[in-house]
């Protein structure tokens, strides 16, 4: 931790503020994955972690190595795009795989297959497998 | 197929590859190469290609994201330290959707998602129809509202 | 640095580049393919001789270091080194007489039972020469890696049931190996610090008791993985499935692969646990008592062995277990005849498994068991359809030709005169009941006469399975049904009995080579002042820098 | 640091060993990952663990002061290579698989 | 007194971050489906990666960046691959 | 006679025998006879001119330097004893051959058959002329492969081809001993020599070593002259043609026991143990032999048992240690030759007329053939030992001896009785193959009801033949004489006796005895004759007893059921007790030599553990663990336990400040849990109980695994903290820390290593990776799934099923939903990843990242949008060539490193420099980067070609498995 001593005490402050934050909402958000009750509603807890849990981690790393470094350093804000577009993507595939396999087992807790529909024009995907 | 195929894509690609490396004319040089090599990748997977009309609205739309992530962010925290104490009411909604545009959807998507508290579950594009998942379901209009007037609109202003 | 010293690289370097090559090329364009691997071996050959006449003039330190060739230009310790010595001079000519035939073989009608055959062939030469060239321990891990990936692609070359069943254990067991190898490695590392095996025999003597017993618990570790290789009971019983599975070209290279492991076990003992080291003689005895077991074994199995193929891979577990066994006496004497024994036990074997093809293509078993293959093959995809006496002509007096080679084969497994076997195991014996010079009032320790009565009844029963299943092959059932077999199949083998008989006739001139083999490995320092010695180009005391 | 590091690579050890010792080839294939991954780590450290070391040559550090680089080039060969035999060992006992119609690694069923 | 404030948060941090990493660790073994083991391992990944950014903070290295980089550009794919399986019973169609 | 020539005596046969193989198509029977007869004429005749040289012990020796070193020179040497046998070898083989021209019918393979016999007889000439005992070893056992040949050379016979294999077995067995045997010569005498081992009888005799010697030596002799109770390989080698028996089984190599005897008799005789050894066998085959001959049916059976028993009479002379008595050995040697080869020619010229051996169905052939008749008698009356025939003279010299008391011992004083009694023995059978063949009664019952004599030239053979016991019997000294003067010298030398060979001794015990002899043999003979007419095969009371049965018993027995029984249990075909050995093995190999240094597992201090480190690796461990419980039944959470183990290396290396492997560690999960993905399609989906798990003896098996894997993970522990903590030794890491920067021109030490310093190592791990995606990729063409496997897997077909019921939807939309809005994503961070795979790739030399990982990065760039597509769909777009990517990485590498030879420099020495380009300022340009290069571009094809060949199955079709049909080859 050389260049932590060389850090000014505001920066120290809102560094650790981040960091802090940014772990705590991890750490909630884990602890919401543990205790809520069904799939559905886990599912949203990690999005504290993916969202301001890495948001303020992201944070406190740009604000150390800026000061630090003496210049602006923006690659952690890199880490926080990719997060927040691709964990959408994972909890999105996977509360539809549970949804598809529950409603195969017949599940009442989650609404079934749609069966009305108008006629709506198909835009299809790349997906044409 | 034209040199610059993607050039917001590109440009994202340079600003991406100085963020990596640092902000020097060099690696802008470096970075515009790359960049246009990247973005002749993504040409040959023929993706839809996306009409931005209104572009200026994404900062817009991007600033009201972060303020409801937030939002939401205090309001999940609250319900899991509060635990079983406080019994949440969490329930699937379905929306009816007018937005067609695949780019749109997926933004419309990501939001819906990283936002704590609300979950995208499942698009049908048959019947336009979405099904979500919400944490706190109190009062399903409200979370309708949401999506349709607070995001979808915007979204459809932007690409459509 | 003259162009001559860059041959000592191109052993590694010629397969790699054919291997590699070869994949630009359209799987239909068979022949193609066939002649430019046939080309690389016979360089190969030719580079392997060139390399071998080099060693057999090493006299002296200066010789000596020029066999060491400094890859990336960085000295020993440091860099990677490969070195050309007699020992290892031999290993690539054998290897490369091996190659040559197997390929010739496997243009017949094998090379098309798969795709990639003849890359993955020159990935194996490539995975071979280096292990036997490379002078690092870690290096020695990636050949030996370069060579167990090669050898799997081989052996599941032309799929089936078989092939990969046996595929499986053996790709398992030699995971498992690699794993130890690794585990090995690193212990030594962290001991000595080096993974040089020159600079780590320097280091051996100068390890602190404390470390010394992690460096043996790491030899030790990599002993177990160098003996799952080189075949030692009870580490061995993937071997004979894997062997048999593998098809007959396939299994006529894989003839050089135990050996691999008998060649580090062989150099590593006597370089870093040499006599005049701190643990001098350090795992002899295990080598000693595993290797009569597994002549034991070895012995026991080609006496149960009904099919031909089983017969050949216990073959190999004999001539592993014979091997460790003399290098477990740890005598010079005894370690030349048993480089003696290696080369020609090794050639034999080769023969043997092509042989066995040919011979079961005349009975049903075997006829099936390619129709088998051809049909799994031809299914998948309509472009690999056997080439039918694409490779040329008919033998003709095939059941005569056969007949003899099958008699050559049981003569040489038997160690019966007049071929090279008899002249390895009378090598052998000679030397340990009558070491150099003769003196007879030393008494003959117990053990010998056990290890002696071993060799002898490992003779006896490959004599024994040999007549038995001969006879069945030959005299009572192949009656009228001479196999088509052609001559590029025919050749290969009498090429490999062709080899026996000149071992046997040149048997003093190798024998000398062997010999001063012998007497370098054992001339420890030597060996480390080459490598250490070898200079890097441009350092003083070389040619002008160009 | 070093006995944590020790404790874990001999949990991963013998978790890896009970499983190449099953007799589903699948349970084999995890439990040679596992043993892939603790070998990796014991090769890591035999150069000695070190943390917060200068993973990059600084100017003006002391040779000292940075971690062996050789166990960690080792290990990154190690690592290529087991992921190689993973893939293959996958692809073999797949085949097995579909030409025996059985997962053991025998290919067929013990009775015993 | 930056140093201290520095090095209570990071261990703080650090300990935040494992506890979650065992949380979701946990959530793996529970399951009790396959889908909340898949939702347990993504979330290790993503505190495991904030845990990577910590370490740059501690050491004042940015060499750490690169892993944390790649967990959140990439780790998604092996979590896509495992929520594709569960969807379709096979990864790539 | 120069000495030379001895090189073209013993050649002659070898290269006559080559090129009569040759002849294999013709089809003139004649000219393999010719040719072989006249080399065998042409050896007779050359071994006739040697004569003169070999005179008063003088001998001819030529050497030449085989294997100098180990005592194996190619020494042939002729002495007179030599002479003598070299004369029987190639005058009776000449004899045989002209009989075999006749006798070998047309159907037969005549060029092998004079081929294999000339190859015997150059062999013989080996034994013979030797002059270096293991040369002789070597063509000893080469007669035992040429007598397996002839003996088997109608092997669609059984019968042949058992005799043959027994006799292989038996006399192989004796070869292996006289080759240990000799060794110890060797060892005693220092020189493998025959001459100095001759010349060293007394050292030889004083030496510890000389009994195994002794033994070892006898085993071999006396299982090639077929003796007691080796003796019944014999019999059943009658199976072969009887040219072969007249030759091989009478005259050659049968005697080639005696003759090692007679050879060796300087160097070994005249102790006690010989006498024993030798005489016990002598006499017990003496008179078994004569026994067991009485009473076979067979007449070559008759013969072959004869031979055994005067073999044993040689025998029994030479264990008596008397120079006499070796001198009537050598005597009778000849004798035997001349009278059994005539006998064997006659009954084959009966076979051959009658078309049977059986003398219970031959009777009365004189009238048919009386001219052969007269012959058979007079070599039968030989064999019985009638005066005026040579088999008297040597039987009488015998009988003298073995009245002379040599060992005082009850063997000794029992030898004139047994003498007497084996002489009474053979008159009674010679009798019987008189009376039997050719008196009585017409044969009634034989294949062909009208024999006749033979050719003439068929008889010539045993004419010659018989002429010689004649002449012999009637003049010897005039005739065998001087030849026979000649070999006894050469072999005794100094201690050549006084002997006379003369027909009349006056009467005296040798005499009486055979009188004795005459009378009760006659007498037993007709007091048998009607028993013998009708008694089945075989010797009253030994009938049952057949050597030959026990010997393929204890051969069966031996040599498969219990060498498989053995195997079976000494080994295994399983896969799980192998990996077992292994891990257990490993542990041994360890502790082992860390017992024995007194190593001791000291139990660490508890301090300085960080409680973030201790947490992360509790996950570890807890995966790790919960990995190993749940992979039986749970395969996809044993996959995420293992993501969860990886996760927990992963940032131990980051932890341990090693980023390089963190990020390379990932990558490789990342894909490994994707391709662990694309297997698990294929597996069975849930397991039923397999196994009965609640069984005791599974539970046993599950205790014992444990135990190992708690042993191995513990040992583990201990040797992975002992090396932790050991001191730093003074390593090769120092060297590449301070010279990464200034001469590998990079500041990542990892990199510099792997591309520089240890390049080749990653061009040897580029390559197996390279080869393994060949070889995944050419077993998946082979590829057959299981039949439950083929099937669509069950969520998409629920999910099918779902979009066909209902009308709007078509089949594939709920996967096209499912895949809309990830599609995009993924589609779009598409270019992102590659430039971060660039990003990586270009920075590796100075900072964490690298060929490896940017081409790992750059294939999962592929990968997903496999993923996100589909394979028809992203191959639709992406034209991607996996081999050629590998093919070009290896070559890119190997080329970088070859650049360096231009420059006079060794493969892989990189030329490193920073280059200041405008703008961008300095730029690292080694060449390592172009060899790091071939890594990536070959990564990327490897790991691309991997994942989709596996892919790639999900999307073929596969007929259904019909059953092999047979393709003839
Ligand atoms: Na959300
Ligand atoms: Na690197």
């Amino acid at each position: 931790m050389s260049q932590a001593a060389d850090l000014p005490l505001w920066a120290a402050i809102a560094v650790s503020a981040f960091l802090l934050l940014g772990s705590a909402l991890a750490l909630i958000g884990t602890i919401g994955l543990t205790r809520l009750q069904s799939f559905y509603e886990r599912l949203h807890a990690p999005t504290l972690g993916t969202s301001w849990g890495t948001g303020g981690v992201v944070m406190a790393s740009m604000i150390f190595f800026t000061v630090t470094e003496a210049r602006p350093v923006f690659q952690e804000i890199l880490i926080g795009i990719f997060v927040t577009v691709t964990t959408p993507v994972t909890l999105m595939l996977l509360a539809q795989a549970a949804l598809h396999r529950d409603r195969a087992e017949a599940n009442p807790e989650v609404p079934p297959w749609a069966t009305a529909g108008t006629d709506l024009e198909k835009d299809a995907p790349g997906a044409v497998d | 197929m034209s040199v610059l195929p993607y050039p917001l894509l590109s440009l994202s690609l340079v600003l991406m590859w100085m963020a990596l490396n640092s902000f020097t004319i060099g690696h802008l040089l470096l970075g515009s190469v790359i960049a246009t090599f990247a973005s002749w990748g993504m040409a040959a997977l023929r993706p839809h290609k996306p009409h931005i009309r209104r572009w200026h609205l994404l900062p817009y739309l991007i600033g009201i994201v972060l303020i409801d992530i937030v939002r939401s962010n205090i309001a999940v925290v609250s319900i899991i330290v509060a635990g079983r104490r406080q019994r949440q009411r969490s329930g699937f909604l379905t929306i009816h959707l007018d937005l067609k545009d695949q780019t749109a959807l997926a933004i419309l998507a990501v939001i819906v998602t990283s936002t704590p508290g609300t979950a995208w579950l499942e698009y049908n594009s048959s019947n336009g129809t979405l099904l979500i998942h919400v944490l706190d379901l109190v009062d399903e209009q409200e979370w309708t509202d949401l999506v349709k007037n607070r995001y979808e609109r915007l979204l459809m202003e932007i690409f459509e | 640095m003259n162009l001559a010293h860059h041959l000592i690289v191109a052993p590694i370097l010629i397969p790699l580049v054919t291997g590699a090559a070869l994949l630009l090329f359209d799987e239909r364009q068979r022949t193609l393919k066939a002649m430019i691997g046939l080309a690389s071996s016979l360089l190969i050959f030719a580079v392997a001789v060139a390399l071998f006449r080099f060693a057999d003039r090493i006299d002296g330190p200066e010789a000596a270091r020029q066999g060491v060739y400094l890859l990336g230009n960085w000295a020993a310790p440091f860099g990677i080194v490969l070195v050309v010595d007699r020992l290892s001079a031999l290993m690539l000519v054998l290897t490369a007489t091996l190659a040559v035939p197997a390929l010739i073989f496997a243009m017949a009608r094998w090379h098309t039972a798969g795709a990639h055959f003849h890359s993955l062939f020159q990935f194996l030469l490539m995975g071979l020469n280096g292990a036997f060239l490379t002078g690092d321990l870690f290096n020695l891990f990636v050949f030996f890696e370069v060579m167990l990936a090669a050898s799997y692609g081989l052996l599941l070359h032309g799929s089936g049931l078989q092939r990969v069943k046996a595929g499986l254990h053996y790709i398992a067991v030699n995971l498992a190996a690699a794993l130890l190898f690794l585990i090995g490695v690193s212990l030594i590392y962290g001991v000595t610090g080096t993974l040089n095996m020159a600079d780590l025999a320097e280091r051996v003597a100068t390890v602190g008791a404390e470390q010394r017993m992690l460096l043996e618990a790491g030899a030790g570790i990599l002993g177990v993985a160098f003996l799952i290789k080189a075949g030692m009971w009870p580490l061995n019983f993937w071997l004979p499935p894997a062997y048999t599975a593998a098809s007959a070209p396939v299994a006529g290279i894989f003839a050089i692969m135990s050996k691999v492991g008998i060649y580090v076990i062989l150099r590593l003992t006597l370089l870093v646990f040499g006599e005049g080291t701190p643990s001098s003689g350090f795992g002899l005895h295990i080598l000693l008592i595993g290797g009569l077991a597994t002549i034991t074994f070895g012995a026991i199995g080609v006496l149960a062995s009904q099919a031909l193929g089983r017969l050949a891979g216990f073959s190999v577990l004999v001539s592993s277990g014979t091997m460790l066994t003399a290098i477990g006496m740890s005598s010079g004497g005894i370690t030349t005849g048993a480089l003696f024994y290696l080369v020609s036990s090794t050639l034999t074997i080769s023969a043997f498994f092509m042989l066995i093809e040919l011979v079961e293509r005349g009975q049903d078993a075997g006829a099936s068991v390619l129709a088998v293959t051809m049909e799994a093959y031809g299914d998948a995809d309509a472009d690999d359809e056997e080439e039918e006496g694409g490779g040329g002509f008919a033998m003709p007096g095939t059941m005569a030709m056969l007949g003899i080679c099958f008699a050559a084969c049981g003569i040489l497994l038997a160690g019966l005169p007049p071929l090279s076997g008899f002249v390895a195991k009378f090598a052998m014996l000679s030397a340990m009941l009558n070491p150099a010079g003769g003196d007879s009032a030393a008494p003959v320790p117990a053990y010998i006469w056990f290890v002696v009565f071993l060799i002898i009844l490992s003779g006896l029963s490959a004599l024994i399975a040999m007549t038995r299943t001969g006879i069945r092959t030959f005299w009572a059932s192949m009656e009228g049904t001479a196999p088509r077999v052609l001559v590029i199949e025919m050749a290969p083998v009498l090429l490999l009995l062709f080899a026996t008989m000149l071992l046997t006739v040149q048997a003093g001139p190798v024998m000398r080579y062997m010999d001063a083999t012998t007497e370098a490995l054992g001339a420890t320092h030597h060996y480390v002042d080459a490598v250490t010695g070898a200079r890097r180009v441009g350092a003083p005391g070389q040619e002008v820098q160009p | 640091m070093e006995l944590i590091l020790s404790l874990g690579i001999g949990i991963m050890t013998g978790s890896g060993v009970w499983l190449i010792l099953r007799p589903r080839t699948y349970q084999v294939i995890i439990g040679l990952s596992l043993l892939s991954y603790a070998v990796n780590l014991f090769i890591f450290g035999v150069g000695g663990l070190k943390v917060n070391a200068p993973a990059i040559l600084t100017d003006g550090v002391p040779v000292s002061a940075y971690t062996d680089p050789v166990p960690q080039a080792l290990v990154l060969t190690a690592i290529v290579i087991g992921f190689a035999t993973t893939a293959l060992f996958l692809v073999v006992l797949l085949a097995s698989r579909g030409l025996t119609g059985t997962d053991h690694v025998d290919g067929r069923e013990q009775s015993q | 007194m930056s140093a201290i404030i520095l090095y209570y948060a990071l261990t703080a941090a650090h300990v935040m971050l494992s506890l979650a990493m065992a949380l979701a660790l946990l959530r793996m073994i529970r399951g009790p489906r396959a889908q909340d083991r898949v939702l347990g391992l993504d979330t290790l990944y993503v505190n495991s990666m904030l845990l990577l950014l910590t370490f740059g903070i501690g050491s004042g290295r940015t060499i750490y960046f690169e892993a944390a980089l790649i967990i959140g550009l990439l780790g998604f794919v092996a979590t896509v691959a495992l929520a594709k399986f569960l969807m379709r019973g096979e990864v790539i169609e | 006679m120069p000495e030379k020539f001895l090189l073209l005596l013993l050649f002659l046969p070898f290269v006559g025998s080559i090129v009569t193989a040759l002849l294999w198509r013709t089809a003139a029977r004649t000219l393999p006879a010719w040719l072989a007869g006249g080399v065998a004429l042409a050896a007779t005749i050359l071994t006739a001119f040697y004569y003169p040289s070999v005179t008063n012990g003088k001998i001819v020796r030529f050497e030449i330097a085989w294997l100098p070193e180990l005592g194996l020179n190619f020494t042939l040497r002729l002495d007179g004893f030599a002479w003598l046998f070299t004369m029987l070898v190639t005058g009776i083989g000449f004899l045989v051959v002209v009989y075999a021209r006749y006798y070998m019918s047309a159907e037969d393979p005549i060029p092998r058959f004079f081929s294999f016999l000339l190859a015997f007889m150059g062999a013989m000439l080996g034994i013979v002329l030797s002059g270096n005992i293991i040369l002789l070893a070597i063509f000893w056992e080469l007669t035992s492969i040429f007598s397996f040949l002839l003996i088997g050379y109608w092997y669609h016979n059984a019968n042949a081809r058992d005799g043959a294999r027994m006799a292989l077995t038996i006399t192989g067995i004796g070869g292996f001993c006289l080759l240990i045997g000799f060794l110890l010569l060797g060892h005693i005498v220092g020189s493998y020599d025959l001459d100095e081992i001759l010349a060293a009888g007394e050292v030889i005799q004083q030496h510890s070593l000389y009994l195994p010697a002794l033994v070892l030596i006898l085993m071999g002799a006396l299982t090639k002259s077929a003796q007691f109770p080796f003796h019944f390989w014999l019999p059943n080698a009658m199976a072969a043609p009887t040219p072969v028996s007249a030759y091989l089984h009478s005259a050659t190599m049968v005697k080639a026991g005696v003759f090692l005897l007679v050879r060796l008799w300087p160097a070994l005789s005249g102790t006690f143990e010989w006498f024993w050894l030798v005489g016990i066998a002598g006499i017990s085959t003496l008179v078994l032999g004569a026994y067991f001959a009485i009473f076979q049916r067979d007449l070559k059976g008759l013969l072959a048992y004869s031979t055994i028993s005067h073999l044993g009479l040689i025998t029994t002379m030479l264990s008596l240690g008397s120079p006499l008595a070796a001198v009537a050995a050598i005597f009778h040697m000849v004798n035997h030759a001349t009278f059994k080869a005539s006998l064997f020619m006659a009954a084959g010229i009966i076979d051959h007329e009658t078309g049977t051996r059986d003398m219970q169905k031959l009777s009365g052939l004189f009238r048919f053939m009386p001219y052969t008749a007269t012959l058979a008698m007079v070599a039968c009356a030989a064999m019985a030992g009638v005066p005026l025939l040579n088999g008297f003279l040597s039987k009488e010299m015998f009988f003298a001896e073995a009245v002379e008391t040599h060992a005082d011992s009850i063997l000794d004083r029992a030898l004139p009785y047994l003498a007497t009694l084996a002489g009474a023995f053979s008159v009674a059978y010679s009798i019987r193959f008189i009376h039997t063949v050719f008196f009585g009664p017409p044969p009634t019952d034989i294949p062909n009801p009208h024999p006749h004599e033979p050719p003439r030239w068929m008889r010539f053979p045993v004419e010659f033949l018989v002429f010689a016991c004649l002449i012999v019997g009637i003049v010897p000294s005039l005739s065998i004489g001087p030849f026979l003067g000649t070999a006894v010298i050469s072999v005794l030398g100094s201690d050549t006796p006084q002997y006379s060979l003369h027909v009349w001794h006056g009467v005296n015990l040798p005499l009486v005895m055979s009188v004795i002899a005459m009378i009760g043999g006659t007498i037993l003979y007709f007091a048998l004759h009607r028993y013998l007419a009708h008694a089945e095969d075989g010797p009253p009371i030994f009938r049952h007893l057949r050597g030959q049965r026990i010997f393929e018993r204890i051969l069966v027995t031996v040599s498969w059921k219990w060498a498989r029984w053995l195997e079976a249990n000494l080994g295994t075909r399983r896969l799980q007790p192998q990996l077992r050995l292994v891990a257990g093995i490993s542990f041994l190999a360890a502790f082992v030599p860390l017992y024995f240094s007194g190593f001791e597992a000291k139990l660490p201090p508890l301090t300085g553990v960080d409680p973030a480190f201790a947490m992360l690796w509790a996950i570890g461990m807890l995966s790790a663990l919960s990995a190993a419980v749940v992979a039986k039944y749970h395969r996809l959470a044993a996959l995420l336990m293992i993501g969860g183990a990886g996760i927990v290396t992963c940032v131990t290396f980051a932890w341990l400040s090693a980023p390089d492997l963190a990020i390379t560690q990932l990558l490789v999960e990342i894909v490994t849990t994707v391709l662990l993905l694309l297997g698990l399609r294929w597996l069975p989906k849930r397991l039923g109980k397999v196994d009965d798990s609640t069984s005791f003896t599974a539970r046993i098996r599950r205790l014992r695994d444990f135990a190992i894997a708690a042993t191995c993970g513990v040992g583990m522990s201990i040797l992975a903290y002992a090396v932790m903590t050991l001191p730093v030794p003074d390593t090769i890491a120092n060297y590449f820390l301070e010279h990464a920067y200034t001469e590998g021109g990079g500041r990542n030490v990892v990199n510099v290593i792997l591309v520089d310093f240890r390049g080749f190592d990653t061009m040897g791990e580029i390559a197996v990776l390279g080869i393994v995606a060949l070889t995944v990729f050419a077993l998946l063409r082979r590829f057959r799934p299981a039949v439950e496997s083929i099937e669509v897997p069950e969520q998409q077909r629920i999910q099918n099923a779902y979009d066909h019921d209902q009308p709007e939807r078509q089949e594939g939309d709920t996967v096209r939903d499912y895949l809309l809005v990830p599609s995009v994503v993924m589609q779009w961070l598409f270019p992102v990843i590659i430039t971060f795979a660039i990003f990586l790739f270009m920075r590796g030399h100075d900072l964490p990242g690298g060929g490896f990982a940017a081409g790992i990065t750059m294939a999962i760039a592929f990968l997903l949008q496999y993923l996100g597509g589909g394979t028809r769909w992203a191959e639709d777009r992406l034209r991607i060539l996996p081999l050629r990517w590998i093919s070009l990485g290896l070559l890119v590498a190997v080329a970088t490193g070859a650049g360096s030879w231009f420059l006079g420099y060794p493969f892989l020495t990189s030329h490193s420099q920073y280059l200041t380009l405008p703008l961008i300022g300095k730029v690292p340009a080694a060449t390592a980067l172009l060899f790091d290069l071939g890594v990536f571009v070959l990564v990327v094809g490897a790991t691309v070609l991997i994942l989709i060949a596996i892919a790639h199955q999900s999307i073929r079709t596969y007929r259904v498995k019909t059953p092999p049909k047979p393709e003839d080859a």
